[in-house]
């Protein structure tokens, strides 16, 4: 405990979990002395690695039965579920963009609602003040707000001399949710404490969104088509160094990656994502309020994310699916100590499934992907 | 012109000053050792020329520009390759994507996001897990190779940049006699086109595969020069005698 | 000059009570890597438990001394029943002490009803000093805090347990490896650090009345302080509670408390960026 | 096998989760004396010896330490009953002093002055005493590990490769020391050095992917044909 | 009567005789169940379940049976709005009334009125300036807590006002009518002041008090921060130097929340205070009706909209009754009028075309932990909204 300073680069946790204290890196630069172990827990990484081996994937399966029981689901549920399961859905965009920084990236972008919100504010001020509601200009809107507003608060938390822990990248983004939840409070521009109410329907031309099957469909449609470009990207070869990042931010500068700027790129990509969510959420529910850009939403979007199991992109709509849907059914029957019994399930399925619920059918080896071509033989692990 | 050179490099930790005023120049297809007792600086100096530390004074060039001003990446895109002395691969992914990761490093962001250099590389990384035998556990995660086995893959990985300039911070520890020998073997055909500044213990290795030499003692040059020029001095023979 | 040392009274009596709230979220932070959502729970525990002692006729100040005990085994338990399997996973280890601490609040929510409960201070009124009144108990928390960071200090700085804490939190296996028993110092540096929350919500219960977001409330104010100390350290996030305690005491006296209440945190997290070490660097324990 | 074994180990399966490491080993320790494990990179040497220290838990098989079944024991106990261990990597405490890493070392050491003797030994050290062990050079950190076990005054010591990144100078050193040391310990070293390796071992086992490949009195070892082979990567 | 049934949904009180004709007549309840004010919300589903159980006990609306379907908006306002599409898109309520935080408000009217088109009561004393069609308000506005409540304390209290205040609306919009009346009164705010929600150190406030010699403190600070608020001023001397308290939220919930010592002489202004069914006999059955129900935490108080809930469902029933049906349009159009002899505190009445209502409005002073009243409204003091 002296002189973290003296700290230094840890070795990454093998299960990829970035140390919020091995952050101490902050000031350490790399190889000085990576003396830093894990911790109790037996490395993750001595957990099987055959299981993605064995020739069939797990991912692709779990994918395509989401998208199945999201398809029909318009068709057995009552009409106020169908309006709950949009909002569910537009949700899951937003764990999404959560899923790309942290999962993927190893940013631990602890505001994410503050682009999610910002677009959310954006878009109902244009529809207040400048009768905006057609979807060809509320959707662009969103997202350019989203975009702009991380690429700032990027730009100041992940550029420059140093390379930023993860702490502070985590205290930065909350102190940043915190400062415009804080601020819309006090603005009454905004509305204030009370937030912008009565926001009219989303328009396509004379069209108008209501909520139910159609608005449904459409966030649907928009959520697979995100989830596929996350999906390619996370996929490609620039996945690859975003793993790298995640694992060793200062060991890939060391090959010559631009480290920083990738940071900053998927923060980007997660804002403007986050932004498009706020957007189409605004709409949906037809108001906007400081909560939706503040710390409130912020940890709940970590919640969804590391509950459903982070860096699979499927796990962030699982978690979001389980997590409002349990917390509806429960606050249904269970009025009184509802919020007890979701601690004590979040708690238990931590507990025993610290990598989320994906984990149960998803193996190490396949969470964590690999990156080159299709490996023509399987590794064995003794040689 | 040599490739490298570094001038007058003096870093001082609190009270400690662990340089003070050390040199180095390599040259043009030169294998260059680096020599001296534990805590004589080789690490901090070869971190200083790296990147990884800034040098309280002094001055490095490389290819003709000055690089002291320059960060990690840059340098690392102007060609120079660090194997730290303390392994750090990365650990969850698999030893094809730890070299992947090393190979593409220079490809622009526009190839990496629509994965155009996949195939392109993929004989490459085959051929370096081939070359340092470790092409059957391709698709094992780093963190299950053994100590001596990740210290290979450190090597190919910092190979893998085709790099001017390689520096290695002991690159052989932990390895046994045949060992060693086998990694000197896999080093010289990179002379062609690359030279390499190497920090090791082993005297019989250094001389095996180094042209040059430079001692450090207690962060000074001791003395630089041919590998018979070094053998033959007097002061560095002393401190191979000094004790701890 | 009366209305100065008023000023620098109450400044500094606000500083040491985040001062006390932080400490037990430092040592948990710094020793064992684990950024504790619950911690604010504790907090809340311990005044409950004042409150309770109180509510069934014993004297407050019994309650408080009851408190650290109290919260300071559940802490135990709680470790080596849930915390322990986090230790190798931060981030899981934030997320399952959210869970924690949600439990734990809600939970005292319903036991007591939501309410806003009173508890007298043991040592009531003011200190009269000429035109200035300062409050006796507020006073006495300020000694307290001293005393324990005192205490602290030397525990963790000159015993041998100090040494084995940070030993065992620094590299566990290597520590096993020297022959310290992990799972007993990782459990008893987690029971002392919530045993100081418990302190510290018994001792600030009369202060802010018992409600169940009580602890809740100093919590990001904790988490920034302990970065603006820097992590790591045991000096480190006292150094950084005094700071943000005082500054956010201090600035409403000069600003609008709105604009202060952002400030403090635009001025903590502009601070570590420059300074992204914290604080305190390689010094102290 | 040597005849008095002080640690036995017998039909010694191990390994990281599913994948095993080491299959049926069966390895002696003498009383006193030194003992040296080779093997080529990644032969399971250092898993060896975490399973003997009890970081990692054998699957099959079973541990006699001084005539009693460890193998269950957790490893502060192994620890305190005896046995020292310098691991290959992360071996010391990486950001505490260097003091506090030998003050670590002598928690369960009544003798002052051991300190000292470590000091005279490494005089290095004592020129570093305040500095965090994290930022000690690679050869200086080994020096701090081997001083560091050698504090808990152990019964047996276990080093893994001691002498990576060590000066000549002073690997001769911690070869004498070692050396001394085998007269009244027992001492289990792995080493590339195979010439230091055998004049510390008094016997050798080769391991070769997780089996005993050969094992014998240390100039048998150094004399068998086969030895190259098993150590040729 | 009344059995309560946790079935698929929400939590519904059937009544315990169906009118197979018609079906009965469904009453939604959002409200804060829990969260940091479920002490208030739980009251008002106490109060609608009490007042539910009473009318169907008295033979229903309309020969019709009602039944009550209590949802919780849990003091989070994306969980209400879910919670409030139950109501009205499952069970498809021919009402709804509850929210207590303006927030909560602003979050569900638009559900409930413009895309649910359902009539909207909301019970909670608030800022004012509500106007949407369909959402009446029953509980107390500014106008009606300062215009008697100021004077009284300038007469009782001093002229230096300061105006401590949270940061929200509410605040903002109060003062802005106090400010008003204080300084028509010939008194004089020495400063307005606001602190973030949670702010839970008054240091700097306290010592502008005393240093300014503020004679009223005119607090709209809420808890957290208002129990140390209170607590700073005492230490600091300002009860004893003769000054006054005053916050027009303090009912009996929040008197517990400081020492009686510390709020002595604290005065409030509200529509209603458990002192008064010493002197009048339907606060008194009332109070005992909803006493001998729900026993225990969960106070019938005036500050957690528990007297607008009961308020507004009885003029609800009023207008119901009037209009003879149970659609929007009619009802609005009756309870736009609506009148009740009898309510806690006193009678009410709408103000026609003005959706908000009447209502006695009493001042109370805190006097070793319970209230006194030392003034009251002479008749109903009109909401001046909209
Ligand atoms: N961050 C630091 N703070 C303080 N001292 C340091 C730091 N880094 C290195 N030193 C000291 O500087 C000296 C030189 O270290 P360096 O690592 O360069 O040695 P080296 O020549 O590589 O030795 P070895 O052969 O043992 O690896 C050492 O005595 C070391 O303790
Ligand atoms: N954490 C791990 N998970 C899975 N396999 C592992 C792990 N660590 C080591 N292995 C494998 O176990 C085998 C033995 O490793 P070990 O570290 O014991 O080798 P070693 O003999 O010490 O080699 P070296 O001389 O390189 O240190 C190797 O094949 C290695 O790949
Ligand atoms: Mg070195
Ligand atoms: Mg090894």
């Amino acid at each position: 405990m002296r002189s973290w300073r003296a700290a230094t680069v840890s070795l990454i946790p093998r299960n990829a979990e970035r140390s919020m204290v091995g952050a101490r890196e902050a000031v350490a630069r790399v190889g000085e002395e990576p003396d830093v172990v894990t911790g109790e827990g037996a490395p993750a990484a001595s957990a099987p690695a055959g299981r993605a081996s064995a020739g069939w994937k797990v991912l692709p399966i779990v994918e395509g039965l989401v998208l199945l029981i999201a398809l029909v689901l318009p068709w057995v549920l009552q009409d106020y579920l169908t309006v709950f399961a949009t909002r569910v859905v537009i949700l899951a965009l937003f764990a999404l963009s959560f899923d790309l920084v942290w999962g993927y990236a190893g940013i631990m972008s602890f505001g994410q609602a503050l682009f999610f919100g910002a677009a959310g504010y954006g878009v109902a001020l244009m529809a207040r003040d400048l009768n905006v509601t057609s979807i060809l200009l509320v959707l662009p809107a969103g997202t350019l707000i989203g975009l702009t507003a991380s690429l700032l608060l990027g730009g100041f938390l992940l550029l420059g001399r140093y390379p930023s822990s993860v702490i502070f990248v985590s205290l930065g983004t909350l102190t940043g949710s915190y400062a415009a939840d804080r601020l819309a409070r006090g603005w009454y521009y905004l509305g204030g404490q009370n937030g912008i109410p009565s926001i009219p329907p989303l328009t396509l031309g004379s069209y108008e969104f209501e909520e139910g099957p159609i608005y449904y469909y459409m966030v649907l449609g928009i959520l697979v088509v995100v989830y596929l470009l996350c999906r390619f990207l996370v996929r490609s070869q620039f996945g690859l160094a975003l793993a790298g990042l995640r694992e060793n931010e200062q060991r890939i500068a060391f090959f010559g990656y631009k480290a920083q700027h990738l940071k900053a790129i998927i923060f980007a990509v997660g804002g403007t994502i986050a932004g498009l969510a706020g957007s189409l959420y605004a709409f949906h529910e037809g108001f906007v309020w400081p909560n939706m850009l503040g710390v409130v939403f912020s940890t709940q979007v970590v919640l969804y994310v590391l509950f459903g199991g982070s860096g699979t992109l499927i796990g962030a709509v699982i978690g979001t699916v389980i997590i409002e849907g349990v917390s509806f059914w429960l606050s249904d029957n269970y009025r009184d100590v509802w919020p007890i019994i979701l601690g004590a399930l979040l708690l238990l399925v931590i507990m025993f499934r610290p990598l989320g619920l994906i984990s149960f059918v998803l193996g190490e080896r396949e969470r964590v992907g690999s990156f080159g071509k299709a490996p023509k033989e399987t590794g064995n692990a003794a040689p | 012109m040599p490739l490298l050179e570094a001038q007058g490099i003096s870093k001082v930790f609190g009270k400690l000053t662990a340089l003070d005023g050390a040199a180095l120049t390599v040259g043009e297809n030169e294998f260059h050792g680096l020599i001296g007792p534990n805590g004589s600086g080789k690490s901090t100096l070869m971190k200083c020329v790296a990147g990884a530390e800034v040098p309280t004074t002094g001055k490095v060039s490389f290819i003709n520009t000055d690089i002291t001003a320059f960060t990690p990446t840059e340098r690392a895109r102007a060609g120079m390759s660090l194997k730290f002395q303390i392994t750090s691969v990365l650990p969850t992914l698999t030893l094809y994507d730890n070299i992947l990761l090393a190979l593409q490093a220079h490809c622009s962001l526009f190839d990496l996001v629509l994965s155009r250099t996949r195939n392109k590389l993929h004989d490459q990384v085959m051929t370096m897990l081939t070359q340092f035998r470790l092409a059957d556990r391709a698709h094992d995660a780093a963190a299950a190779l053994s100590h001596g086995q990740q210290q290979w893959l450190e090597i190919a990985m910092a190979l893998a940049g085709k790099p001017r300039l390689l520096l290695l911070d002991e690159p052989t520890g932990g390895m046994s006699l045949e060992e060693r020998r086998v990694t000197g073997e896999l080093l010289q055909p990179i002379k062609q086109h690359c030279s390499l500044v190497i920090v090791e213990h082993d005297l019989d290795f250094i001389r095996d595969i180094c042209d040059r030499l430079t001692v450090l003692d207690q962060g000074k040059v001791l003395a630089s020069g041919t590998v018979a020029e070094i053998q033959a001095n007097k002061s560095v023979q002393e401190i191979y005698l000094r004790r701890a | 000059m009366a209305s100065t040392f008023a000023a620098a009274f109450e400044i500094v009596s606000f500083g040491a009570i985040i001062v006390l709230v932080v400490l037990g979220l430092g040592i948990i932070a710094s020793m064992m890597g684990i950024f504790n959502f619950a911690q604010g729970e504790f907090v809340l525990l311990g005044a409950y438990v004042t409150y309770l002692a109180y509510a069934h006729g014993a004297p407050v100040w019994a309650g408080m001394v009851a408190a650290p005990f109290v919260v300071g085994a559940i802490g135990f338990v709680l470790e080596a029943l849930i915390i322990r399997r986090f230790y190798a996973a931060p981030i899981v280890a934030m997320l399952g002490t959210y869970a924690l601490g949600l439990i734990i609040r809600e939970s005292v929510r319903g036991l007591i009803g939501g309410f806003y409960l009173t508890v007298p201070e043991p040592i009531g009124g003011s200190i009269d000093l000429g035109s200035v009144h300062i409050s006796a108990w507020r006073f006495t928390i300020i000694v307290i805090t001293l005393l324990v960071m005192g205490g602290c200090y030397l525990l963790l700085a000159r015993t041998s347990f100090g040494l084995r804490v940070r030993a065992t939190l620094e590299n566990p296996a290597l520590a096993r490896a020297s022959g310290i028993s992990t799972p007993l110092i990782y459990g008893a540096t987690f029971a002392f650090g919530a045993a100081l929350a418990g302190l510290a919500g018994a001792l600030i219960v009369p202060v802010f009345s018992l409600f169940a977001d009580l602890g809740i409330r100093f919590l990001i104010q904790g988490f920034v302080a302990v970065m603006v100390g820097g992590v790591g350290s045991f000096i480190g996030p006292v150094a950084g509670a005094g700071v943000i305690g005082t500054l956010s005491a201090a600035l409403p006296w000069v600003m609008s408390p709105v604009v202060a209440d952002v400030l403090v945190f635009v001025l903590a997290i502009a601070f570590i960026k420059f300074r992204p070490q914290g604080l305190i660097s390689g010094k102290g324990v | 096998m040597p005849e008095q074994t002080f640690l036995d180990i017998r039909h010694l399966d191990a390994g990281y989760g599913r994948s095993q490491v080491l299959f049926d080993v069966n390895i002696g320790i003498p009383w006193r004396g030194g003992v040296a494990v080779l093997g080529r990179n990644g032969a399971g040497k250092t898993t060896l010896m975490k399973t003997i220290v009890g970081e990692l838990t054998c699957s099959q098989g079973e541990l006699f330490f001084d005539g009693r079944d460890i193998t269950r024991r957790r490893t502060e106990e192994r620890v305190r009953s005896g046995i020292g261990y310098v691991p290959q990597e992360h071996s010391v405490f990486a950001r505490l002093s260097v003091r506090d890493n030998l003050a670590v070392g002598s928690l369960f050491n009544s003798d002052s002055s051991a300190v000292d003797r470590v000091l005279t030994i490494f005089p290095k050290l004592g020129q570093r005493l305040d500095q965090p062990a994290g930022t000690l050079s690679g050869g200086e950190r080994k020096m701090l590990a081997i001083g560091r076990a050698m504090l808990g005054n152990p019964k047996l010591l276990l080093l893994d490769e001691p002498t990576e990144g060590v000066w000549i100078g002073v690997i001769e050193e911690i070869t004498e020391r070692l050396i001394e040391l085998a007269k009244s310990i027992s001492v289990v070293i792995v080493e590339q050095h195979l010439d230091l390796a055998l004049r510390v071992a008094d016997y050798a086992y080769v391991l070769d992917r997780g089996r005993v490949a050969l094992q014998g009195g240390a100039s048998e070892v150094r004399s068998d044909p086969e030895l190259l082979r098993y150590l040729a990567p | 009567t009344g059995a309560l049934a946790t079935g698929v949904g929400s939590w519904v009180v059937r009544p315990d005789w169906a009118n197979a004709a018609e079906g009965p007549i469904k009453v939604g309840i959002a409200t804060d169940l829990t969260g940091p004010i479920a002490y208030a919300g739980n009251a008002d589903a106490n109060v609608a379940k009490m007042v539910i159980k009473e009318i169907n006990a008295g033979g229903g609306l309309l020969g019709r049976p009602l039944e009550l379907y209590i949802e919780d908006t849990a003091s989070n306002e994306s969980v209400a709005v879910g919670n409030v599409r139950k109501l009205i898109q499952r069970d498809k309520v021919d009402m709804v009334l509850g929210g207590i935080t303006s927030s909560m408000r602003n979050a569900i009217k638009d559900p409930i009125v413009a895309r649910g088109k359902t009539l909207y009561i909301y019970p909670q004393l608030y800022e004012g300036k509500e106007c949407t069609p369909y959402l009446f308000c029953t509980g107390p506005t500014p106008a009606q807590q300062c215009d008697t409540f100021i004077p009284w304390l300038i007469k009782n209290g001093g002229k230096k006002f300061a105006l401590p205040s949270a940061n929200y609306v509410w605040p903002h919009t109060l003062n802005v009518y106090a400010r008003k009346v204080i300084e028509s009164n010939g008194g004089e705010v020495v400063f307005e002041e606001y602190y973030p929600l949670d702010q839970v150190d008054f240091s700097a406030t306290v010592n502008r008090v005393i240093s300014n010699k503020v004679d009223v403190v005119f607090n709209t600070v809420i808890p957290p921060g208002v129990g140390p608020f209170f607590k700073q001023l005492y230490e600091a001397g300002f009860l004893k130097n003769g000054g006054r308290l005053a916050c027009v939220y303090y009912d009996e919930n929040t008197l517990n929340i400081n020492q009686a010592n510390e709020i002595e002489g604290l005065a409030s202004c509200l529509d209603y205070f458990k002192v008064l069914t010493k002197e009048d006999p339907f606060d008194a059955k009332l109070q005992a009706a909803y006493e001998k129900d729900f026993p225990g935490n969960f106070l019938f108080a005036a500050g957690s909209a528990a007297t607008g809930t009961y308020r507004g469902l009885k003029l609800w029933e009023a207008a119901v009754k009037e209009a003879g049906k149970v659609d929007r349009d009619s009802v609005a159009a009756a309870l736009d009028h609506a009148k009740i002899a009898e309510g806690p505190g006193g009678p009410a009445e709408m103000v026609p075309g003005k959706r908000h209502c009447k209502m006695k409005m009493y001042t109370a002073v805190a006097k070793g932990g319970n209230y006194e009243i030392v003034a009251r409204s002479d008749g109903l003091v009109d909401p001046k909204e909209c």
